[in-house]
């Protein structure tokens, strides 16, 4: 069943994929789907492992389950510092 | 934890932390470098996701306060551009004693920089930019590569 | 090494060691704190023999120095009278990475709080007044004192 | 044989003594026997490890040697920081 989401990109997600943000109907029950399902949108080689999510501004695990009208944040491995 | 886009100002920070009982401060600032990984580095970028950076920065700095018996702990983060010699991160702590600043500093360094959604981008010398990769990453990577290498 | 008997300001001295090479900065500072052992600190009067404290950090820095990869290190202890708050010893120290700035700072302050000829007497709120035991010691008659209640 | 040398006490040892430095002459062949004979003077219960000697402005070892002229700096247990 596909589920209306919208996918937030940061960094070089972001400039891989030409926008910030944009809404998705997805067949995807976890955040895990989503990263795999747009790697052609992030571009990622990175193991998913390397790479963080949220959802709906809470940090999440790849694993976590993925409802209508959630937020999903796909973040690039992080470099602060 | 805070996020900012002027100069980080570490005395202004530190006296934030004062205490009466406090016989230890130990501050921690990550500089912007001219190198990284053999390239010349002209300025580097900072984007930070603000809303969970700051709130990953504030749960990193509880678990500091719950594993570490200091005074006060603090991390402010720059986001935007920032030339060599700049100031990209700053953290301090206060304790009775010396042991647990120093210890309680390090691990939210170490953790800052490994959980908050920050990302750096370097613009080269030669013209040329790159995001830089995570710590754990690289190292990652290095140990893929010296196996190949020993292969 | 530096022996002062006015205001250490950290800010200033931390402007010394800026190299545009230098990715991480380390400072620590001991401060004076309300209380130690129980009692109540009024204040702290440090004595300092100058020409030898000078002569000892010079090389606990040398050693600092040739022990870990850094760029920069220097250290300030005051002498005199000091009221609760004020920085009584600083000590700061660049580098490339963090790793180093934290094992260095952390190595200087503890062979200086053991080495360098500085005593610190301590006036109490109650009136009167003592000589501080150096940390070894204190810990050495701990243990013995915990010897004594074992048996 | 007798020696003449100039003992300086610091911190609890000089309020002990009740002066910084004196001319003594003394029968002492190391700064440890300095640091015994002169119990009286310092005061000090500490045993020797804790406390520290220097000679002419050199740190130096308790099995040092003492020479006529020299300077003996004693300090009891230091307590930077």
């Amino acid at each position: 069943m596909k589920k209306n989401i919208t996918v937030r990109y940061f960094a070089g997600f972001r400039e891989h994929a030409g926008l910030g943000e944009e809404d998705l109907s997805i067949d995807a029950a976890t955040a895990s789907d989503v990263y795999e399902q747009l790697k052609h949108r992030h571009g990622s080689s990175e193991p998913q492992g390397h790479c963080k999510v949220a959802i709906n501004d809470e940090m999440a695990d790849w694993n976590s389950p993925i409802n209508d009208g959630d937020t999903v944040l796909l973040f690039p491995p992080v470099a602060g510092g | 934890m805070r996020v900012t886009d002027s100069t980080i100002e570490p005395e202004k920070l530190r006296d934030e932390l004062l205490d009466a009982a406090a016989g230890a401060y130990v501050g921690f600032e990550g500089w912007i470098r001219n190198q990284n990984e053999g390239q010349a580095v002209l300025r580097l970028e900072y984007e930070v996701y603000e809303p969970l950076a700051i709130k990953e920065g504030e749960i990193v700095i509880a678990e500091a306060k719950a594993k570490f018996p200091i005074l006060h702990a603090q991390c402010v983060h720059r986001s935007g551009l920032l030339e060599i010699g700049e100031c990209a991160v700053w953290v301090g702590v206060t304790s009775a004693h010396r042991d647990e600043a120093f210890a309680a500093c390090r691990y939210i360094i170490d953790q800052v920089k490994v959980r908050l959604p920050i990302w750096k981008k370097e613009h080269y010398v030669e013209g040329h930019s790159g995001w830089v990769n995570c710590e754990r990453c690289a190292e990652h990577k290095d140990a893929r590569s010296a196996k190949k290498v020993a292969v």
